[in-house]
């Protein structure tokens, strides 16, 4: 077993059309600058792709990164990130993933992977620490996720599998590692187009360790004593999963229902997370390592099924006025074995069902019965039927149909299980997430309603918060660490845990932007260093978070984006929830002003040429 | 959606404005019955019109109004604004209020004000003809040179020709507006 | 094209054009869903066998309610109410006016009884007195010239009564006005002339006065550029298909034009002559027209200069100086008239005292011209007139006009002076 | 002058236009039997103050309005519609009045449609006859305007309906409606009605009427244009509302030609305006016309784009293609305040093809094979289209 200390900063380039690979070492200048994960994952794409290239040909380009910190141990550092240009929303989309696909890849030796070109034949790939073998895929080609990684583990630590969904090109097919997945924006019709069914790597010929070991434990343990002494880490999240929220915004008015019309329900509780732990007797089953242990399975009517996810549960559960459990995990199961994003799944099958109600689709699907959902999920993954349609997601089919109303999308990309209207920061970060409606890219929600710090229905100092919470989560993505870790690393540091509340509330209220300067986030940059070797400070580490998300905004605006994409869909903007009954509409375009002074755009929303100079972006696009 | 968010909403009204046009149109009348005793011309014009000529120049809906026509001996006279119990042969309604105003603020003259459909004029035309002519002619006496070569497309020329017509009969004219 | 301070425009007529638009007649009633339309029209057309292809389009599938050809010269109260009658006693449901002016007025009159199921026409004279849609007419116009198919006003004359009474209202305009050029293949050369001479002064006119708006600007030189290429082929051969067609179209361009942007001082005068001397209103207007436009000259000059353009194209109006132009628009109409009439065979006059009758004797004496005058002072086309006319400026037009000769421009008596371009006396 | 053998032409649409023409509203509705209109208007509509405008416009007219219904959005959806409907018979109204875009005046006709035949379904409405008796409706253009409201054609959810019933009665422009906008928002919809106005008289089958139309149109907007965006003085802004208002009626009675198809495909596809890519495209549509298609440009366009003057100065075969440069002078010369290539607009390459690819079929025979293409390519890089003639 040959060890590694810090990083191999080597990345294998592979070209499915020639079938070759080659190596490629991430100079110092781009590691100081990126650090990992989606940052570096992101800057290789900037070097490699022009702008302007189909989705789903063959100049798109997947670059998958495992980041510094996989391997070494630290807590919840199981993930990896991936990136490519998203066939759903035609911009760029970033995931990351706690499948063991990338313990695997990160032990075979290497620290990424860009994937390039497009094989004529179905094929796959087997990484080991010698390079790339390219095996024949043709008796995998139409197997499910599962049963793909099973086929392939044989001589293999991990592995990403695409499943029919894939393969048939839906806009929104995921990638398998485990029952962990690279989830939106459609990476799996990208794997797909490329006829590529599944990556898997030998793993375990390598043992990463820290350079500088004594500083890592002492890190690590400081680590581990925040999550357990957090009470949502340790808590919630650990005993109930992510289903922790159900409960949480069915009372703060976010959880959607029937298409976003409602803010609450009265069965929600039937699918929030401490019933079901209880119904179905959950067990741990998360990403390797991890310490929040926030993934469950449990005994669904005899069969031991992973328990779905929050997204899941708002999405394809109340959103579509289903409150039950055992049906919602059939859909998951269903979604898993196909391949498919659950969260556009979810939107766009409620979009289906209201414009059925309102007779600009033909469909029988209804709101609040599940029969049909079933069929209809896989009639997508196969393409057959609406499936055919409904394959494109919301935004193509109100387009096609009408209903543009009600598509709740931003950018085309289905908007996560929040609804704005009970938290106007997060409709702020909707608008502007690089991916489109995502939540992962400022969760805004949890300061203001979660943690009750600042007032959920005003527009002050949100635009700041917004651009804080892109930065720091776009920097520990860049760690690649879970993102779960901002609640034990923040606010178990001194400074948050000891000072009274109401200071806390009045500084986020008012002064956002200087309190926010506060907030202790040496952890992250401590545990960095310790792996690597070379100093990170916290301002610089912001700093990482800033430049990867003015990056990624250049890289959309060459696509094509600018502020008349900043938007939410009428819904959210003109009608209300049925729980606010002091009807109030979200101030986007204020908000929007704000933001685009703060991040050093311009009015119409494309980064200003002395922003992307100071963030020592190198320029290559005309923007 | 509550219906109650949406009330209904009456038309306000417009007080002063119909008060200008009324005393303006009662100044108008007035002048027309003087000027038909002052100026030749229009005497002649007069002449020519039918013996039950009545003429009612009104602003819809409600709007002020004067009526201008001959009694019983062929006499010119102003009769009031009350229309009821007389026998309307040349109804001219003006379609509303701004219209008026614009007419009698002279940034329109009546020849423009009908031209841009202000108007809405039922009876014969010769008649509609001859009265606006009627009223050019009052205009020149009734006000100074500036104003009516706007509301005219053409001064007249007996006013350089003869000052004395011109001067003599707006004294004239204007005695006999503004005595009873 | 300057935008006026206020105007308003409206041609609610569905145009149908074509060499044989009247085969699509089932289509249109169709649309309007009548079954048993009412054909009106007049004994010349009839007699001319103008009413073979309306019949012909109409075919088998529906039936003509009845047909009733002798609506007289100037339309009366008379005919209507006869026309009214027949029209309930069939259970028509619609009308088809096939005919010039005369019988699109009376097809109008009837529509107003009918529709509101009244018998005294009386009590719909005036503004506003219709307030709802009138059931379905169509105009088939069979001359070029009155555009009477796209004005709003029925002018119908109650002979007892001696008076003319006018229905001024949109409900009056007729649901199709269908362009056909069979309808107009027998029209003899002068009388072609005289039309597409009305057609070009309703034109010239809409773009001079004070009801002057853009739409009316561009459908009047749209109008004024067909004919003047058109009129020369259509009074020489009469067979060509494409000229008619070109001047029906020019003369509804021209209807919609001056319907919305009204006529002037020219108007006013022709109504008189043909009111005293029944003179065709085509022929009165031919010969006006350069006086018009001559006697507006210092308010409406660089107007008349700019439909050289039109009349004579653009290389004319090109070589020509601002100031040259509007005295040449008037020598090219004054051309236009002797051109017509050698082509015509003396038919067409040039001055009203070329104005002859079938027997050659002449309508228009001169003794008569004063009375003229005096009528056409009191004609509502006055108002639009972009300078006043008295009594002595009317005669002295019509003394002009008598001999033939160009007005003498230092004898008008000039009121503001509006036009752009100074233009030498 | 070509005219063709057969044509149809129709404007129900009577404008009146100018200084006090909103207080003829009472008077008009009287004439038409009506007494109780529903105003229909969007939320900017009413802080900009113009509903005020009109209910003072109403000053002593005795009459009274049903109801402001400001309810509608950017896109209007039926569900919209359907409030309004609940609206209009729980006042008992009669008659309907639009003052805003595009989009109030679409939800006006689908509320004609809906109100005029008692039903709650606009859905059967696929194929609409062109006499249907509708109630009287009269639409108040504001700087938002771009043509589509004195249309034929009403958009609800992204379905077509389109009838001649469906024009409004009248159209009033009058100046105090017309509230000054930033610079690209006055040009934009002017550039668009100008593009429709343009392609309805450059088209094979274009008819004397509807040419006399789209010539006032195009003269009212290139004269006023550049006065209206700097100055903006009251008779420039009226001119450019009054040109864009008859480039609805123009683009009722023409086929649609390739220009609007691209336009339209490319704002569904890019998010971007339908203003700002029919003015993009608007000088490339032409330029590929008259160099690769048979009919080429006709010479007449230069006289409404260039004046009277430039038109005569010019020889006969130049024409066609002076008016062509004309065009490019007036879209490219805005290009201080809006973007004039898809390149400035980062439109990428395979979104070109799809939408070149989605509208050739139905232009092939005229446009030829890859002329989509090459207009949305020459429209990419602002270049003039390469190969034909010149």
């Amino acid at each position: 077993m040959q060890e590694i200390t810090g990083t191999s900063n080597r990345i294998l380039e592979v070209n499915l059309t020639k079938k070759s690979f080659s190596v490629y070492e991430v100079p110092k200048e781009d590691l100081k600058l990126y650090l990992g994960g989606k940052g570096l994952a992101l800057k290789m794409l900037y070097d490699r792709m022009e702008p302007g290239i189909d989705p789903l040909g063959e100049d798109n380009m997947i670059a998958i990164h495992t980041g510094v910190l996989l391997g070494t141990g630290a807590p919840c550092s199981g993930r990896f990130a991936a990136v490519t240009k998203s066939p759903l929303t035609g911009i760029m989309t970033s995931c990351s993933c706690g499948g063991a696909f990338g313990m695997a890849l990160k032990t075979s030796g290497w620290d990424g992977l860009i994937v390039k070109g497009k094989s004529n034949t179905p094929v796959y790939l087997y990484v080991d620490s010698k390079g790339v073998e390219f095996r024949d895929a043709k008796k995998l080609w139409g197997m499910d996720t599962q049963k793909t990684q099973e086929e392939i583990s044989k001589d293999s630590g991990g592995a990403l599998a695409i499943g029919p969904a894939g393969e048939n090109l839906v806009l929104y097919a995921n990638v398998a590692s485990g029952h962990r997945f690279l989830g939106r924006g459609g990476m799996g019709a990208v794997m797909g187009s490329k006829n590529l069914k599944a990556i898997s790597a030998k793993g375990k010929e390598f043992k990463i360790l820290p350079v500088n070991q004594k500083k890592f434990e002492k890190a690590k343990k400081k680590a581990t004593d925040y999550i357990n002494g957090n009470d949502i880490s340790a808590g919630s999240y650990r005993n109930f999963g992510t289903n922790a929220n159900v409960n949480l915004n069915n009372a703060g008015g976010l959880l959607p229902v029937r298409n976003f019309t409602g803010g609450t329900h009265g069965e929600a509780h039937k699918i929030s997370g401490e019933e079901m732990a209880e119904k179905f007797k959950t067990s741990y089953s998360t990403c390797k390592p991890c310490t929040i242990l926030c993934g469950h399975k449990g005994n669904i009517n005899g069969q031991m099924r992973q328990i779905p996810e929050y997204e899941t549960v708002g999405l394809m559960g109340s959103n579509l006025e289903i409150f039950d459990p055992v049906k919602i995990s059939d859909f998951n199961e269903i979604c898993t074995l196909m391949g498919m994003d659950t969260i556009t799944a979810g939107g766009t099958i409620a979009w289906a069902m209201e414009a059925t109600e309102r007779g600009l689709f033909k469909s029988d699907l209804k709101f609040g019965s599940a029969d049909g959902v079933c069929e209809v999920l896989k009639d997508i993954a196969h393409m057959k039927g609406i499936g055919k349609d409904l394959a494109m997601g919301s935004r193509y089919c109100s387009k096609k149909y009408g209903g543009e109303d009600f598509a709740i999308q931003v950018k085309g990309l289905e908007m996560a299980a929040y609804d704005p209207r009970g938290a106007f920061g997060q409709g702020l970060s909707y608008a502007v997430a690089n991916r489109g409606a995502c939540h992962l890219s400022a969760t805004a929600f949890g300061l203001e309603v979660y943690l009750g710090l600042m007032d959920a229905y005003s527009y002050r100092s949100k635009a700041s918060m917004v651009k804080y919470q892109e930065d720091i989560y776009s920097a520990i993505n860049s760690l690649q660490t879970c993102v779960f870790t901002v609640f034990p690393y923040e606010l178990e540091t001194l400074l948050m845990k000891y000072s009274p509340r109401p200071v806390l509330k009045f500084m986020m209220n008012l002064m956002a932007g200087v309190a926010m300067r506060f907030v202790d986030v040496s952890l992250w940059p401590e545990l960095w260093s310790a792996v690597i070797g070379n100093r990170l400070g916290m301002t610089a580490f912001l700093r990482v978070g800033a430049r990867v998300q003015v990056l990624e905004r250049v890289m959309n605006c060459a696509e094509g984006i600018s502020r008349k994409d900043d938007t939410l869909p009428d819904r959210l903007l003109n009608e209300f929830r049925k729980c606010d009954s002091k009807e109030r509409a979200i101030p986007l375009e204020k908000m929007l002003n704000r933001y685009y002074f703060v991040r050093g755009f311009d009015k119409n929303g494309i980064p200003k040429e002395r922003t992307v100079r100071r963030l020592k972006i190198k320029k290559r696009m005309a923007v | 959606m509550n219906i109650n968010k949406y009330p209904e909403i009456k038309s306000g009204g417009k007080l002063i404005k119909k008060i200008y046009v009324a005393v303006m149109l009662w100044i108008v009348g007035r002048a027309i019955q003087a000027a038909s005793r002052v100026d030749r011309e229009v005497k002649e014009e007069f002449g020519r019109l039918s013996d039950d000529f009545m003429m009612h120049l009104h602003v819809l809906p409600s709007g002020p109004g004067m009526i201008v026509g001959k009694d019983k001996n062929g006499k010119v006279k102003y009769m009031g604004w009350n229309p009821k119990g007389k026998k309307i042969t040349l109804d001219m309604k003006v379609k509303n209020i701004e219209g008026a105003m614009l007419m009698f603020t002279f940034q329109e003259s009546t020849c423009v004000a009908s031209a841009n459909n202000r108007l809405a004029v039922s009876g014969n035309v010769p008649d509609t003809m001859a009265f606006i002519r009627i009223l050019n002619i009052v205009e020149t006496y009734l006000l100074p040179k500036i104003i009516t070569s706007f509301a005219v497309k053409r001064y007249p020329k007996w006013s350089q020709m003869s000052p004395m017509r011109k001067y003599a009969g707006r004294v004239l004219v204007y005695v006999r507006t503004f005595t009873f | 094209m300057q935008i006026p301070g206020y105007y308003e425009f409206c041609n609610k007529v569905k145009t149908v054009s074509g060499h044989n638009a009247l085969d699509k007649l089932p289509e249109m009633l169709a649309s309007v869903n009548s079954v048993k339309p009412m054909i009106i029209t007049d004994r010349g057309v009839n007699g001319a066998g103008l009413i073979e292809p309306v019949k012909k389009a109409l075919g088998a599938k529906v039936k003509a309610g009845g047909i009733y050809d002798d609506v007289p010269a100037d339309s009366d109260v008379k005919t209507v109410k006869d026309i009214a009658a027949k029209y309930r006693a069939a259970k028509c449901d619609s009308i088809i006016a096939v005919g010039g002016g005369s019988v699109l007025d009376t097809a109008k009159g009837v529509n107003i009884l009918v529709s509101e199921n009244s018998d005294n026409l009386m009590n719909f004279v005036g503004f506003g007195a219709l307030k709802r849609r009138l059931k379905p007419l169509i105009a088939v116009p069979t001359t070029s010239g009155t555009g009477s198919e796209m004005t709003l006003v029925a002018v119908i004359a109650d002979h007892e009564r001696d008076v003319k009474m006018l229905f001024p209202s949109l409900f009056l305009l007729p649901d199709f006005a269908v362009l056909d050029s069979r309808m107009t293949k027998t029209l003899p050369a002068a009388l072609t002339a005289f039309t597409a001479m009305d057609a070009m002064t309703h034109a010239c006119e809409a773009y001079t006065c004070l009801s002057k708006n853009p739409l009316s600007d561009s459908t009047a030189v749209m109008a004024i550029k067909l004919i003047s290429e058109n009129i020369m082929q259509g009074v020489k051969k009469p067979g060509d298909m494409q000229a008619r067609l070109a001047l029906a179209n020019a003369s509804a361009l021209a209807g919609m034009s001056f319907s919305n942007s009204m006529v002037g001082m020219i108007h006013a005068i022709g109504h008189s002559i043909g009111a005293i001397c029944h003179v065709p209103h085509g022929v009165c207007m031919s010969v006006l027209l350069p006086y018009g436009l001559e006697y507006n000259l210092h308010k409406t000059g660089h107007l008349t200069g700019e439909l050289l353009f039109p009349l004579k194209g653009a290389e004319a109006y090109n070589s020509a100086k601002a100031e040259e132009r509007p005295l040449l628009t008037i020598k090219a109409i004054r051309e236009m008239n002797s051109d017509l009439r050698k082509a015509t065979g003396g038919k067409h006059p040039t001055c009203l005292k070329e104005i002859v009758d079938r027997d050659g004797n002449m309508m228009v004496p001169r003794e008569v011209l004063s009375d003229i005058a005096l009528l056409s002072l009191n004609d509502g086309a006055m108002v639009y007139n972009p300078e006043d006319l008295d009594y002595k400026d009317a005669l002295m037009v019509l003394e002009k006009a008598w001999e033939g000769e160009p007005l003498d421009r230092k004898k008008i008596k000039k009121g503001k002076k509006t036009s752009l371009v100074k233009v030498k006396d | 002058m070509q005219i063709p053998d057969y044509f149809k032409f129709f404007n129900k649409t009577r404008i009146v236009s100018g200084k006090k023409s909103l207080e003829n509203i009472p008077y008009e509705l009287q004439s038409m039997d009506a007494v109780k209109p529903l105003v229909i208007t969007d939320k900017r509509s009413v802080d900009e103050g113009l509903v005020k405008i009109l209910i003072d416009a109403y000053g002593d007219s005795g009459l009274v309005i049903g109801a402001v219904f400001d309810g509608v959005t950017a896109y209007t959806s039926a569900k919209t519609v359907l409030d309004a409907a609940r609206l209009f018979r729980a006042r008992g109204c009669d008659s309907i009045i639009s003052i805003g875009g595009e989009s109030c005046a679409f939800a006006a006709k689908a509320l004609n449609l809906l109100v005029s035949h008692k039903t709650e379904d606009l859905l059967q409405f696929d194929s609409l006859p062109d006499n249907m008796h509708l109630c009287p409706f009269i639409v108040i253009p504001t700087s938002d305007s771009s043509g589509r409201e004195t249309s034929t054609r009403s958009v609800i959810d992204g379905r077509i309906y389109e009838s001649d019933e469906l024009m409004p009665d009248i159209a009033v422009i009058d100046p105090r409606m017309l509230k000054k906008r930033g610079k690209a928002e006055t040009i934009l919809p002017a550039l668009r009605a100008m593009a429709e106005a343009v392609e309805a008289c450059t088209e094979d089958a274009a008819n004397p009427m509807n040419d006399s139309f789209a010539f006032a149109s195009i003269q009212l907007i290139c004269e006023n244009l550049a006065a209206a965006v700097n100055g903006g003085s009251v008779k420039s802004v009226l001119g450019l509302a009054n040109g864009i208002a008859i480039s609805g009626i123009v683009w009722s009675n023409a086929p649609e030609g390739i220009g609007s198809a691209l336009a339209e495909e490319l704002a569904v596809r890019t998010g971007n305006s339908r203003e700002l890519c029919a003015a993009v495209l608007l000088p490339h549509t032409l330029d590929y016309k008259l160099k690769n298609t048979k009919k080429s440009v006709r010479g007449e366009l230069l006289l409404p784009v260039a004046g009277i003057d430039r038109y005569c100065a010019a020889a006969e075969t130049e024409r066609g293609l002076l008016g062509v440069e004309a065009v490019f002078e007036i879209v490219k010369g805005m290009n201080k305040y809006i973007p004039v290539t898809l390149k400035e607009l980062n439109i990428p390459r395979y979104i070109l093809e799809s939408t070149a690819e989605a509208v050739e079929d139905s232009f092939a025979k005229q446009y030829g094979k890859g002329g989509a293409l090459m207009i949305l390519e020459s429209a990419y890089n602002g270049e003039r289209v390469s190969g034909g003639k010149k």
